[in-house]
């Protein structure tokens, strides 16, 4: 196993690599930019590395400086997380020739899938079944042409792509050529690639997705599928194991998940992977998406119903070491959901809320999972993902992880700036997601006008006020001072100390 | 002592008092009798009756952040009406211009001030800050003492022009 | 299922039992003693009754006081959680009486396995193997010719009592009077009844537990075992499901619970009990030692590899509800431990160690629970149990599960009191624990001699005291105040309040 | 700043002050250059070279009670009666506290120095350490100079008390 690991990655999965690395004994080297001077993952891990300025584009998407720092830290492999690099062949390609181990699949794999025409001409040969799609030269009028045949609705997606950016649903040839410029824009900026293509889009979709690991000795297994059919915007924010779709369907189950480990055998796949489809909730029929080569925000349902730590067979199977176990060993054992609890304003087109977290308090029960790269202190910043954190609950059965997750956003607190969290509830009470009938446009059928409560004001909250106020201003003590003590905090001193933040 | 915090464009009056170990706190005609049980790390947790309420509280200068059972508020701070009342009869409030400590009150109600004269020391960030009269005056109303801890924009006195 | 909920419980399983209820929509009352006016309980609880003094016997124990308690605030149900009343057969009784439901067995139940002997004589007939033993009368002379014939080592137990209270190890004749007025003098303050008997002493034993679970319509199920060996002075420190004994050895395990089963069916037990059994390590036989007619501490490893909430479960069963499962839908997935840190100085004798808890920073991990009743600024006072957290640690397999609680355990910062989380650390790395060769004796034989490490003192910690001093005598700012405020930290003001600690 | 900790009957004397935006700690001859990550809520995260380091510490009267990497130490402030005796009369040899490299040498052989004062300078660790005098003084030999590099207790010069 590697004596040292550099993370090239920041927030809540630094944190969650940097736990799995200290579990296996493993020492983590974290880059940083100059925002993340004094994060999470800065201070757990075990030396920190600063690569640059606040943007991306100085410092996490910096391949040359990140393996510039893993060679001078003496460390012997690089997890890219997910985002960022993960799925950069060429970074992967170049922590190779650094003589350093990458901890995902090899860069000609990364490529292949990466490359969505080249990944569905693949996988189809591989008898995946894929979507009627076109892959676009560049000339609007070919894409005209295309869609025509394919017939509208369709999605204009970024050939390089994946997470929702440069994605445009289509309902007619007047809204196509500005759509082709916006994603074009949005993919050469996510993804330095304004390739796009133009695929079927089918109304009442579901997203499920099906979990994969495959060892360096020619072991491959899938760890069942997660459902990701709530999504805004094009980006998940509730996903969850088993799909309510697929526990009545166990043949259709199976026959994705093998669909799934054929199609990562197309690229001679190794490390962890998900194989993507979109499933037609009329039909039952399933289409291959894309496959992501790098591990997901949402492993960690996959990880509560299946007993695996995903990060720690991705950095044993990168180590060389064989899978610990067979497709005959694994199991789907109640049910896990996981939401993602975001700085936005879910009544305002989900706009990032950007500001100081001035007070967090997550939940804690059994089952619960916090899985988060911020606190009290730190600040959502315009430069990153406004993801607070992610919150599993599991669960014997899917109303009861429904209960334990929704009783833990209602127990978790963060002031400072507008949060989701009042959104997810309401998501989860909706009769549509209780029955389990999550089709990828229930956000937008049932929450397009969504308004967050607005209680009356009850009196406690002014006496909450009043007395902060009294408290603050010194009244006389109750006790004596007890022997504990906060020498640091802010409130105390006039001297505040926030470096780098 | 009087607090008013406006929520939703609406502005309470809230009157706050010890009582013993307790809290008496009046909201318009309700008188709350409150036991503080913790107030740790921006945590206020206290007993009303047998109900025992957990609210955090979050400064961020004059707005009051608060969840309670599962619910955020945000109140702002409302100038007392006293004060602003003063200011239209000419009398105008000096506010600490950082977060700090008073060291010392240097003048006392009624006194006639000369512009320039320092009225009140407050030490912030190892700094002594001279908190000092715009223009003669008189000083109206006291609004903190020595010891007090005072926020950046809490009123400290009130001069009234002469 | 009940509306509102009276919990006759303090620290962390009241805390436990009001998040239960919460995830089922029950409103919770906690009664508590004036010592815990501020405990998270309290603070969690939707109402709080004072009912006397911190002396348990002023508190905890006052029957009439908890029953008034929940009279007075409507409550449809009592749920004792473990220790004080909660295998009390008169308190359940009074909770009927006064016409509320008792989240547990029947009294009579609860009657019949309290008191050991006729527990004994009961299972025996059904037909659990128990231990040689000898029922006294409270005459010297008849328990010393009794212990002739049962043969040294013996051990002297309280006829109503559990959890170790009042047990002692007697190996010789010599020893035996002293033990037996000693024992009786515990069982009269733990119990109210001095009654003892005498019982084999098994030398090489394991503890190895199952649960079961009852309902009201005659479904009885059980969730496979506990292996609780770990024990310092017949305290359970550490427990695990599976057993690594019973893990090579299928029919023992299977034997093992149906007996399990047969123990409880023979009082017609409902809801939760633990029928706690020793198996002689050498031949494998296993005798029945005791039932426990309530929730048990370890509970958290069973909900862990079976994937229920057994405090859920409790509370449905006492509602009238079926259980949602038969046998064969159970399972047992994974590996859990759990290990109790105490404020305790294991290095001198284990006595407690009172004080004020000055900081706690529970660790955060996937798989990893936390159930804790304390939190930085509450007291470890003399009136109850020193137990500060149970941590437990949820992974595929043992030795992963092993390596996940050691490193939670090694994140675990507990200042102001000496604990006892060096010692576990010490205990889980342990060959003998490593390879699962767990008995009773691991301890006292391995670690009486046990010492903290005294590691030399880096510079970095003086380091952090002169920053720590220089911090707080005010330096001139780096950066400009945060936004951020912790305004009640008891630091900053002259007026603390800690009302009750 | 200069501050006393005993911890195991020992008294350690630390030196710590601002430079910039950093701290410079000085503990007997090893000095380090801090810079201060957060600091909260008791938890003290600071950087040294590209470690960053966590340490939670609490006050309990005169004890601190510190947790650093899953240990926790108890020191104490130690009395200003226990101050540091003067060290032994003679020549005493002052020793690099860590493997690195001679920067400069700051005094020549037979100077009178003040207690405090920079006699050599050496880089470690990316850290430039100060090796002072811990007592006023007379150099009686130079054992380094400029460029060497030198192993952890090495000596570096010998300064007699006078």
């Amino acid at each position: 196993m590697f004596k040292r690991v550099l993370i090239a990655n920041r927030g809540e999965i630094a944190v969650r690599i940097i736990r799995a690395c200290r579990e296996l004994g493993i020492e983590t080297v974290v880059v940083y930019s100059e925002a993340d001077a004094g994060s999470l993952a800065v201070q757990l891990a075990d030396r920190a590395v600063l690569i640059g300025s606040a943007p991306p584009s100085d410092s996490y998407l910096r391949a040359d400086r990140i393996v510039e720092a893993a060679r001078q830290t003496h460390c012997q492999a690089v997890h890219p997380g997910f985002g960022f690099l993960s799925e950069n062949a060429a970074f992967a390609q170049m922590v190779r020739d650094a003589g350093l181990t990458f901890v995902g699949p090899s860069p000609e794999a990364i490529r292949a899938m990466g490359l969505k025409t080249e990944a569905l001409a693949r996988v189809r040969a591989a008898g995946v079944p894929t979507l009627p799609s076109y892959a676009g030269n560049g000339l609007q009028e070919d894409f005209l042409r295309a869609a025509e045949q394919l017939g509208y609705p369709l999605l204009v997606k970024a050939a390089a792509g994946g997470g929702g950016k440069g994605m445009r649903v289509v309902r007619n040839s007047a809204e196509l050529p500005e759509a082709l410029e916006a994603s074009s824009r949005e993919a050469g900026k996510a993804f330095a690639d304004n390739r796009l293509f133009l695929e079927r889009y089918i109304e009442s979709a579901r997203h499920i997705e099906v979990q994969i690991l495959a060892d360096q000795h020619g072991n491959m297994v899938h760890l069942f599928e997660r459902e990701c059919s709530i999504q805004r915007r094009h980006q998940k924010i509730i996903e969850e194991s088993p799909s309510p779709y697929l526990e009545s369907r166990p043949e259709l189950r199976d026959a994705m998940c093998q669909a799934a480990l054929r199609a990562a055998q197309s690229v001679s796949y190794t490390n962890a992977g998900t194989v993507e489809f979109i499933v037609d909730a009329h039909t039952g029929e399933f289409f291959f998406l894309e496959m992501n080569t790098r591990l997901q925000v949402e492993h960690p349902v996959t990880e509560a119903i299946a007993d695996v730590d995903l990060v720690q067979l991705q950095l044993r199977i990168a180590a060389g070491e064989p899978l610990p176990f067979r497709q005959a060993d694994l199991y789907q054992r109640g049910h896990a959901i996981e939401c993602r609890i975001y700085a936005e304003d879910p009544a305002n087109n989900f706009l990032p809320s950007t500001g100081d977290l001035l007070c967090v308090v997550p939940p804690s029960a059994p089952n619960i999972r916090v899985d988060s790269g911020v606190r009290a202190g730190d600040s959502i910043t315009i430069h990153y993902d406004p993801m607070i954190a992610k919150l599993i609950a599991h669960a014997r059965t899917r109303p009861e992880a429904i209960r334990r997750l929704d009783a833990a956003l209602a127990a978790y607190v963060i002031l400072g700036v507008t949060t989701n969290i009042a959104f997810l509830r309401d998501v989860l009470a909706h009769p549509d997601f209780q029955r389990g009938e999550t089709t990828t446009t229930l956000i937008e059928r049932a929450f397009a006008a969504w308004q967050p409560p607005s209680p009356p004001l009850p009196d406690a909250v002014l006496i909450a006020a009043a007395l902060s106020q009294l408290l603050q201003s010194g009244a006389p003590a109750l006790n004596a001072a007890p022997a504990q003590s906060d020498p640091f905090s802010p409130w105390s001193r006039p001297d505040n100390f926030r470096v780098g933040a | 002592m009087e607090f008013r915090f406006e929520h939703a464009q609406v502005v309470h009056s809230v009157r706050a008092e010890r009582d013993g170990e307790s809290f008496r706190v009046r909201i318009g005609e309700r008188t709350y009798l409150i036991d503080l049980v913790r107030a740790a790390g921006g945590e206020l947790v206290f007993r009303l009756g047998d109900q025992v309420l957990t609210a955090y509280v979050a400064r961020d200068g004059d707005a009051f952040h608060i969840a309670l059972n599962s619910q955020s508020f945000r109140l702002s701070l409302a100038k007392p009406s006293a004060r602003r009342k003063a200011a239209e009869s000419g009398a105008a409030s000096l506010s600490a211009s950082m977060h700090g400590q008073v060291v010392r009150v240097l003048v006392s109600e009624g006194e006639m001030v000369k512009r320039g004269q320092p009225l009140v020391i407050l030490e912030a960030m190892k700094m002594e800050i001279r908190v000092t009269a715009p223009h003669d005056g008189r000083v109206v109303r006291l609004l903190c003492s020595a010891g007090d801890v005072v926020q950046r924009a809490q009123p400290l006195l009130e001069l009234a022009e002469v």
